[in-house]
């Protein structure tokens, strides 16, 4: 537990860092928020007077450290502020997509996995042979396709023609496979290719040998005894992978009408909604930490050596 | 005598691998170092030719103190002390060939120029039982036996006073091992060499050495003549590794 | 024990290996690693099986319980309690195996399964049909035999948490857990210091009376071949080339290359043999170990030698010095300057 | 000689057939002004949307484009953009974990937290900040995905750093007299090669779909430019009549991407020394 | 086995995704259209869930809605409202002087709030009110400082929206969904996801003819297209609705229609007046003569919008027509002169919102090639709404591809905005237009009670902006939307769809 806590704070100047880095860019790109807030793109455009008020009522008449001061010390506590555009919380914008966000991507890991680590299982089976050869085709292609290529195709296909998947929105799992099938397929074949040379180099190891010289059958050798052991580097990718679309995956979420974290954040960062950009960037932030430290204390579960040695710290 | 070598109070880590260990080594010697596995034998050689930074102590060479050289200040020296390791199959680039490493040292210390440094790198593969077909060669296609006699002329190139030799012939069945402990034996008569010998074959470290240091949990607990700790071994860890020895050596 | 060999001479070998050939198919080409190789061995005995790195000793040992990988192309006869295991069943070979025929792999740092409780790896290995809590039992009760201390604790543990001779008990008792009727022991000393060396030497051993299986140690330490066997086979380039007991053997070594190997131990001289073992790539004619012999005869150019029994039956050679239809003692015609030191 | 052998061996039928692809795509891109029977951007609204025939192969696009044309220059830029992004990160990457790795100590720490920020950034939405930032063009997008993508390299390199520190023939050259500049420069980044030219096709892969996807929000290379990426995005609204306006641009997406993958994977087999070990034997 | 019930069951729900559930229409937007309670509406106008108390009508011209008639006293600062009878709110409330009184209360309260569809701000609506003043349960009079001769005008639509007096607190916040008069109730709404209608029994006019209406928030046209296609939704609405490109993609599909009607929206081709070559006017003359607003309109537009020349949007009552120039050699000829025969590097500046509701990418790349031939070589990027507006402020740009929405049925404002020296567009935009005789008129326009006299003023004003060009106008949009012929009823407006006659079709 205190391994757990001292983990956690020593990454408290990771997310300053971070939040630091997304404050500077947000300020430096062109555009006000101020004009951005009063207007709508290509209709109506504000006055210099309410640009001048929004401003003050934004406080961005601060100088930049103090505007950046001021919003560490709000979030420290725990408020990300409000934001410029839509005048919620952004604490409370961001729960209210995570849902969303959650479910497509244990979807995808699901998916990812489901299909990556079993056809990678089998490829290391049957190494060489026409098996491993189509897994490896697969792969390859699978990592190749544009997503928003795939998206499109999958819409066309399963929507228009075939009329079995919903083309957008959210609700019922219906509504998440398609968007899950995009986000998983580089992954899947990631995982396939890993599975499989994570196992061929397990299979290879002396205790494999013991296990086969107690007469054990092979499937028990590969579940119990190989495959425990090439779980890191599976669990590795994993965890960043669940990690990095936890953070919203813009494009799925603007083809599939998806409210999800990722299209908040690129409005937001088009309409220069700097307490939304710094909330998002700190929320992935904290997910890419608590990713970090679960692979970690998985590695712990997985390795008995470094579950013991946390033990005794 | 001109060359000696003196440690004194050397520590190493937390859990002390290397604890208070002071003695010399004469020149043209051999010392043999045994002790059970993990006892800091190989910690001790890196120290005394200065790969690892020491927290306590002093080092002398050639009754110089070198206990607080530089780098740089290290780095004439390097060509009069060498060191041989434990596990020679990662010891060499492994995508350079055979020669590429062994002119390496030459090179690096700009004493010859690459046609000589051939030409010394060829005149010492006869003495270490080394063939010119191998030269082109890269680590992976050449036998442990082979390695580890590439190490050892690599050694050589730079003609050292004084070798530290971390079992050099751990990976080496035996007749492998007579081989390599012949050439290790002429050069040493060839070059008037120093060596420090660790070995876990006492046998072997009879065979080779002078004197005997026995290592027992980082400290030196006797040190004296071959034969003396052979036979009458005086500390009781030195005792009970003789014994052992001994016992299995010779019946059932 | 002398009651038990002079039995074993009497009855059928427990396990009998003829004119094996292991062929290992590589991008680079074919490795015969095992090459015509002969051994046989009884009930109850301790068999080394010594030869320099790399002469096919644990290739030799995997074959019998058909541990190879698939890359091996193999051929001969591997016969057990009658049974020829080479043509056997996969399926059949695989319930031999742990019961019938154990193997310890070398290396005990690597062999066992580094995030597997120990009590687990041991009990895996008990085939007959216990509860859970009997094979933990019998488990410990083995460890204990082995002397280790705290048997009970040591199954809770993960293998990084045990000693290098901690983890060769363990694998022993993994050997021995399927109370097999063979036991081979590949490299059981390697890179151990004097002390613990002495231990699992003693390990062996007393697996040995407690299970009375017979056993078959593969090792380069001659000492360790010489205090435990009773009679040890010597391996040169995928051949045996010597095989007897072990006091014949080291007191009157009768092969060329046996002999070199007797006098490069530390004890006995270390004058090494010279030149380098084989090609095993390579395709040979004559006898194998011709370039480095100072025996040299002129047919060993050409001609391959056969294994041939000397009086004591169970001593045989692969030498033509031997061979008895020559004639002993006057078979020594042209011999030829050793060529092998230049 | 050995490693050629190999890498031919580990390339299989499918490996082939990615070198033929890439040398095809390769080959009709740079020599695109003497292949493209067109000007790429010559517009002609008398032939919006003209469909496949012998005078437009893959037909024209909205602005009566030919695309055959504008697909034999839709490589062009995203290859290269792909390629000089890739050097950069490796480069960096290079210098950074090579440092990182090889000395530890705060640089080491210093340079973790550097990695940690950069890669707890999100990766797209800092791209499109950065690309919004310099605003559009090839040099911002050159920026953004350089700094969207040192660190992942920088990590993967330390890590290898680390572990070739602990061989033994590093020690060696020190027991020799090499220096740290010495060390690294001939021992330690030989000795990564495999590791890094593995990195180096699977990042140039994910650049180009990384490049595409840019495109697809607007943020890309800027128009009339022809981009493969640029041409999928372009031909959303018509793909439903128009297929091959959408299809050929994407195969050549998928394809390049896929051929590089294949190649490096087949070099990753190659290079890796340990396929060269025996197994449970050696 | 419990496997054939799950798989059923499965099915069930698959065809329920696609099957028409015959008490709902599901229709789908680009945007939220029911941003919440922190927004200035709640919801955008076309919901039907609230109204205004004055509409514009077909002509442009300001409409009784809440408001059934009015008077301006003589000296324009009086006015007076009569409202509706028997209005109810969706709360159950009355419609009454009250009730309006507490919505202007609220105005100010909160003004200036912003909204992605229009900005509240009572100070810009109501210059100088100084008091409202209840005359009877149904009128009222609002009481100014100076005439406001055009308030009609300014008070059309989102400027004067009226909730239940208890739908707000006391900061002037809605409390809970909102409750208008409108004929549709919003019954729920999930943010970005979907907002839902139910028609409401006691509306005082024609009632709603769906019961129930789902309009679902989808971003990607493509995407709306292939949910259109599939069944799942029967119509699309809002700003947008569907890009021209896609609606011919659509029509070749027999079982959909489009529906079109004037938008509010004019597209424009801005110069930055500010530097070379576009502060000389024989320059913008040269591109404006350039090009072919016609073949631009049909080719990309496949004729829905309507080319102009004019600045003021086709919808304003006071709008006049006047004849486009397209003459390639004259406008050669003008460039060559302006820019000494040499061949100019100059900048179009797109913004990404263009992206996906026009094709403007093509529309840039087309006039890149048409004004290569007046020597101009352009390079086009593409910018964010921000980075486009700051690029524009600063006058880091030559040429601007924009869109302007009419603010106000009276072009008072449009005219101020673009053509006054300080107007807030010609600054913002570094137009640099600066005209005496414009500033005069415009001071002129502001003091003119009599309509017919603004009509002149305006006529003179447009006839200036035609001439002089401080931004190139290229066509007048159309609002464009499209629907399965399964409904019926759904026809565009000038901003909006007429949703409450929406209905299955027989
Ligand atoms: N880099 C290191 N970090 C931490 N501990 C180390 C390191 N190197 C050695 N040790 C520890 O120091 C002790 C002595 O190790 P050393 O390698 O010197 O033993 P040794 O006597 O050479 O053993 P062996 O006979 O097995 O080679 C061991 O307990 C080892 O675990
Ligand atoms: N899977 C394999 N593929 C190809 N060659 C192999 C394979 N396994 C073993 N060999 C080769 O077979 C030969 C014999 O190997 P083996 O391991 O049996 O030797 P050994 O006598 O046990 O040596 P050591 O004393 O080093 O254990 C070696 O040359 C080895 O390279
Ligand atoms: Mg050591
Ligand atoms: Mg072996």
């Amino acid at each position: 537990m205190l391994y757990v806590v001292r983990r956690l704070a020593s990454t408290i100047p990771i997310l300053i860092g971070i939040s630091l880095l997304a404050f500077l860019l947000s300020v430096i790109s062109p555009g006000d928020p101020a004009v951005e807030a009063l207007s709508m793109s290509g209709i109506s455009e504000p006055t210099e007077q309410e640009i001048e008020i929004k401003r003050e009522e934004l406080g961005l008449h601060e100088s930049l450290p103090v505007q950046y001061g001021r919003w560490l010390v709000k979030a420290v506590q725990g408020d990300l502020g409000v934001s410029y555009m839509t005048k919620e919380s952004v604490s409370g914008e961001i729960m209210r997509r995570l849902p969303v966000t959650l479910s497509i991507s244990l979807l995808s890991v699901l998916f990812a996995v489901g299909l990556g680590v079993p056809f990678g299982m089998l490829m290391a089976l049957k190494k060489n042979s026409w098996l491993d050869e189509a897994g490896r085709f697969l792969a390859l292609t699978l990592v190749s396709i544009p997503g928003f290529w795939l998206a499109i195709s999958l819409i066309t296909l399963f929507s228009e023609k075939l009329g079995w998947l919903p083309t957008s929105g959210y609700g019922t799992w219906q509504h998440l496979v398609m968007p899950a099938m995009v986000l998983a397929c580089g992954t899947c074949a990631i995982l396939m290719r890993l599975t499989r040379a994570a196992l061929m180099e397990a299979l290879n190891q002396n205790y494999i040998l013991t296990a086969r010289a107690k007469g054990l059958r092979e499937p028990s050798i590969l579940s119990f005894h190989a495959l425990r052991n090439s779980l890191i580097p599976l669990i590795t990718v994993i965890g960043t992978y669940f990690g990095s679309i936890l953070g919203g995956s813009v494009i799925v979420e603007v083809i599939f009408a998806l409210p999800g974290i990722g299209m908040f954040a690129m409005d937001a960062i088009f309409r220069r909604d700097y307490p939304v950009i710094q909330g998002y960037v700190v929320f992935t932030g904290v997910v890419y930490v608590m990713f970090n430290l679960l692979v970690d204390l998985s590695y712990a579960w997985i390795n008995p050596q470094v579950k013991l040695g946390v033990k005794l710290k | 005598m001109s060359k000696a070598f003196q440690s004194g109070w050397l520590r190493q880590r937390k859990h002390e691998a290397v604890k208070h260990v002071s003695f010399s080594i004469g020149k043209g010697e051999t010392l043999g170092l045994i002790g059970e596995s993990g006892c800091g034998k190989s910690t001790l050689s890196r120290l005394m030719v200065k790969l690892l930074p020491f927290d306590q102590g002093k080092l002398f060479f050639e009754d110089t103190d070198i206990t607080k050289y530089t780098m740089k200040q290290l780095f004439p020296l390097r060509t009069k002390m060498q060191i041989i390791f434990q596990h020679p199959d990662s010891a060499l680039h492994p995508r350079q060939t055979i020669l590429q490493s062994l002119v390496e040292p030459l090179l690096l210390h700009q004493i010859t120029d690459r046609k000589q440094a051939i030409e010394r790198v060829m005149d010492l593969l006869a003495p270490v039982g080394l063939n010119e077909e191998i030269l082109s060669r890269y680590p992976h296609q050449v036998s442990g036996g082979q390695i580890q006699r590439v190490v050892i002329a690599r050694a050589l190139t730079l003609s050292p006073r004084f070798i530290v030799l971390d079992e050099p012939t751990s990976m080496l069945d035996v007749s492998v091992q007579a081989q390599v402990i012949d050439v290790l034996k002429t050069i040493q008569k060839q070059f008037d060499l120093t060596y420090l010998f660790i070995s876990h074959d006492l046998d072997l470290v009879a065979h080779v050495s002078d004197r005997i240091a026995v290592m027992c949990k980082g400290e030196i607990v006797e040190l004296d003549q071959s034969k003396k700790v052979l036979n009458e071994p005086v500390h009781p860890y030195s005792q009970k590794l003789v014994n052992a020895f001994r016992g299995y050596q010779t019946n059932r | 024990m002398k009651w038990m060999e002079k039995e074993a001479v009497v009855m059928e070998p427990l396990l009998s290996i003829e004119q094996l050939t292991v062929t290992f198919h590589t991008p680079k080409g074919k490795v015969k690693a095992v090459d015509g190789a002969s051994l046989t061995l009884h009930q109850g005995q301790i068999v080394g099986l010594i030869g320099e790195t790399g002469s096919g000793k644990s290739v030799l040992g995997l074959s019998i319980p058909g541990l190879l990988p698939g890359t091996a192309e193999v051929s001969g006869a591997i016969r057990f309690k009658g049974q020829d295991l080479l043509i056997l069943q996969k399926d059949c070979l695989r319930k031999l195996r742990g019961t019938e025929i154990a193997f310890v792999p070398q290396n005990p740092a690597t062999s066992l399964n580094p995030v597997m409780r120990i009590g687990r790896q041991i009990t895996e290995a008990i085939k007959a049909p216990f509860s859970r809590k009997q094979k933990r039992a019998i488990a410990a009760r083995l460890l204990e035999e082995l002397n280790m201390p705290k048997p009970s604790d040591t199954l809770q543990q993960y293998p990084f948490q045990l000693s290098g001779g901690m983890k060769q008990r363990v694998l022993a008792a993994i050997g021995a857990a399927g109370k097999p009727s063979l036991l081979i022991a590949d490299e059981p000393t390697k890179g151990l210091d004097a002390l613990v060396r002495d231990q699992v030497v003693g390990l062996i051993r007393r697996v040995a009376t407690h299970t009375g299986a017979a056993i078959l140690v593969i090792t380069h330490d001659l000492y360790v071949a010489r205090s435990l066997c009773d009679a040890i086979g010597v391996m040169y380039a995928g051949e045996v080339v010597e095989s007897g007991s072990t006091e014949q053997l080291f007191a009157q070594p009768k092969h060329p290359y046996t002999s070199g190997l007797m006098r490069s131990m530390p004890g006995k001289g270390m004058i090494p043999i010279p030149g380098v073992s084989p090609s095993l790539m390579e395709e040979h004619r004559g006898c194998k170990f011709q370039s480095r012999c100072s025996q040299r005869l002129g047919e060993c150019e050409w001609k391959a030698p056969d294994l041939y029994a000397l009086q004591d039956q169970d001593h045989k050679v692969r030498c033509f010095l031997h061979d008895s239809s020559r004639g002993r003692e006057q078979g020594v015609p042209e011999r030829l300057v050793a060529t092998a030191e230049a | 000689m050995i490693r050629l052998r190999l890498f031919l061996h580990s390339l299989g039928p499918i490996g082939v057939i990615s070198i033929v692809i890439l040398i095809v795509l390769l080959g009709s891109s740079l020599l695109a002004p003497w292949l493209a029977p067109y000007d790429p951007n010559q517009i002609r609204m008398s032939e919006r949307l003209a469909p496949i025939s012998g005078e437009h192969w893959l037909g024209t696009d909205t602005l009566g484009r030919d695309v055959f044309s504008r697909l034999l220059y839709g490589g062009r830029v995203s290859i290269m953009l792909a390629l000089a992004v890739t050097v950069a990160t490796m480069l960096i990457g290079l210098i950074i974990g090579t440092l990182a790795g090889y000395f530890g100590g705060w640089l080491d720490d210093v340079t973790q937290a550097g990695i940690h920020i950069f890669q707890g950034l999100p990766g797209l939405s800092f791209m499109i900040a950065i690309a919004g930032t310099l605003g559009p063009g090839v040099e911002s997008m050159f920026i953004a995905l350089v700094v969207t993508s040192w660190a992942d390299f920088s990590r993967v390199v330390r890590g290898e750093v680390m572990k070739i520190r602990e061989e033994s023939y590093i020690e060696g050259i020190r027991a020799i007299g090499g220096n740290h500049m010495y060390t690294l420069i001939r021992y330690v980044i030989p000795n990564m090669i495999g590791p890094i030219i593995v990195l180096f096709t699977v990042r140039i892969g994910r650049v180009i779909l990384s490049i595409a996807s840019l495109s697809f929000l607007g943020l890309g290379l800027q128009p009339p430019t022809p981009d493969w990426g640029v041409m999928v995005n372009d031909a959303r609204p018509f793909f439903r009549s128009y297929f091959h306006l959408i299809l050929a641009p994407g195969l050549c997406i998928a394809l390049i991407s896929f051929a590089i993958n294949c190649i490096g994977d087949a070099l990753r087999d190659a290079l890796d020394t340990k396929t060269e070990k025996a197994g449970w034997l050696s | 086995a419990p496997e054939p019930v799950a798989s059923q069951k499965a099915n069930e729900l698959a065809s329920n995704t696609t099957e028409v559930n015959p008490e709902e229409v599901v229709l789908a937007a680009p945007r939220d259209l029911a941003p919440g309670t922190q927004d200035a509406y709640y919801t955008s106008i076309i919901l039907y869930v609230w109204e205004p108390l004055l509409t514009a009508g077909e002509d442009g011209e300001p409409a009784p809605k809440l408001a059934k008639s009015w008077q301006m006293s003589d000296d324009g600062r009086e006015w007076t409202f009569t409202l509706q009878e028997n209005v109810l709110f969706h709360d159950g409330e009355k419609l009454n002087a009250d009730a309006v009184i507490a919505n202007f209360k609220r105005y100010e309260q909160v003004s200036p709030k912003s909204s992605p569809f229009y900005t509240l701000d009572s100070k810009k609506s109501y210059p100088g009110l100084k008091e409202i003043v209840k005359v009877d349960e149904h009128t009222f009079t609002l009481k100014f400082e100076n005439p406001q001769p055009t308030l009609l005008y300014a008070m059309v639509n989102f400027s004067s929206p009226i909730y239940s007096p208890k739908n707000f607190d006391e900061k002037g916040d809605f409390n809970r969904l909102p409750q208008g008069t409108g004929p549709f109730k919003l019954m729920a709404h999930e943010k970005d996801q979907y907002a839902l209608l139910e028609a409401f029994d006691g509306y005082y006019g024609e009632k709603a003819k769906s019961k129930k209406i789902r309009v679902r928030v989808i971003p990607d046209p493509d995407t709306r297209l292939s949910a259109l296609k599939s069944g799942e939704i029967m119509g699309v609405m809002d700003l947008g609705a569907i890009p021209p490109s896609l609606a011919k993609e659509l029509l070749k599909d027999d079982r959909f229609e489009i529906s079109t009607a004037k938008s509010t929206i004019s597209h424009y081709l801005h110069p930055n007046g500010k530097k070379a070559p576009f502060n000389s006017p024989a320059m913008r003359k040269a591109v404006s003569m350039m090009i072919d607003r016609e073949q631009l309109v049909q080719e990309l537009y496949l004729g829905y919008p309507t080319a102009t020349a004019n600045l003021l949007n086709v919808t304003s009552p006071f709008y006049k027509d006047f004849a486009i120039e397209h003459n390639v050699d004259e406008a050669k000829k003008l460039a060559a002169e302006a820019l000494g025969g040499k061949r100019e590097k100059i900048d179009l500046i797109v913004p990404t919102y263009g992206l996906n509701r026009y094709p403007y990418k093509a529309q840039a790349e087309w006039l890149q090639a048409v004004l290569s031939e007046l020597n101009l070589e352009v390079e086009i990027r593409i910018l964010d709404g921000a980075a486009f507006k700051d690029a524009q402020a600063k006058g880091e740009y030559h040429l601007a591809l924009a869109t302007q929405g009419l603010p106000n049925a009276d072009p008072y404002t449009i005219f101020t905005n673009y053509l006054a020296s300080d107007g807030s567009s010609n600054k913002s935009y570094s137009l640099g237009y600066k005209s005496e005789r414009v500033d005069a008129l415009l001071g002129q326009a502001k003091n003119t009670l009599a309509m017919e006299e603004r009509r002149k003023l305006y006529d003179e004003l447009q006839a200036i902006s035609v001439e002089e060009l401080p931004t190139i106008p290229l066509f007048n949009d159309a609002s464009l939307i499209g629907n399965n012929k399964k409904i019926s009823g759904y026809q565009a407006t000038i901003y909006g769809t007429t949703l409450p006659q929406l209905e299955w079709a027989k």
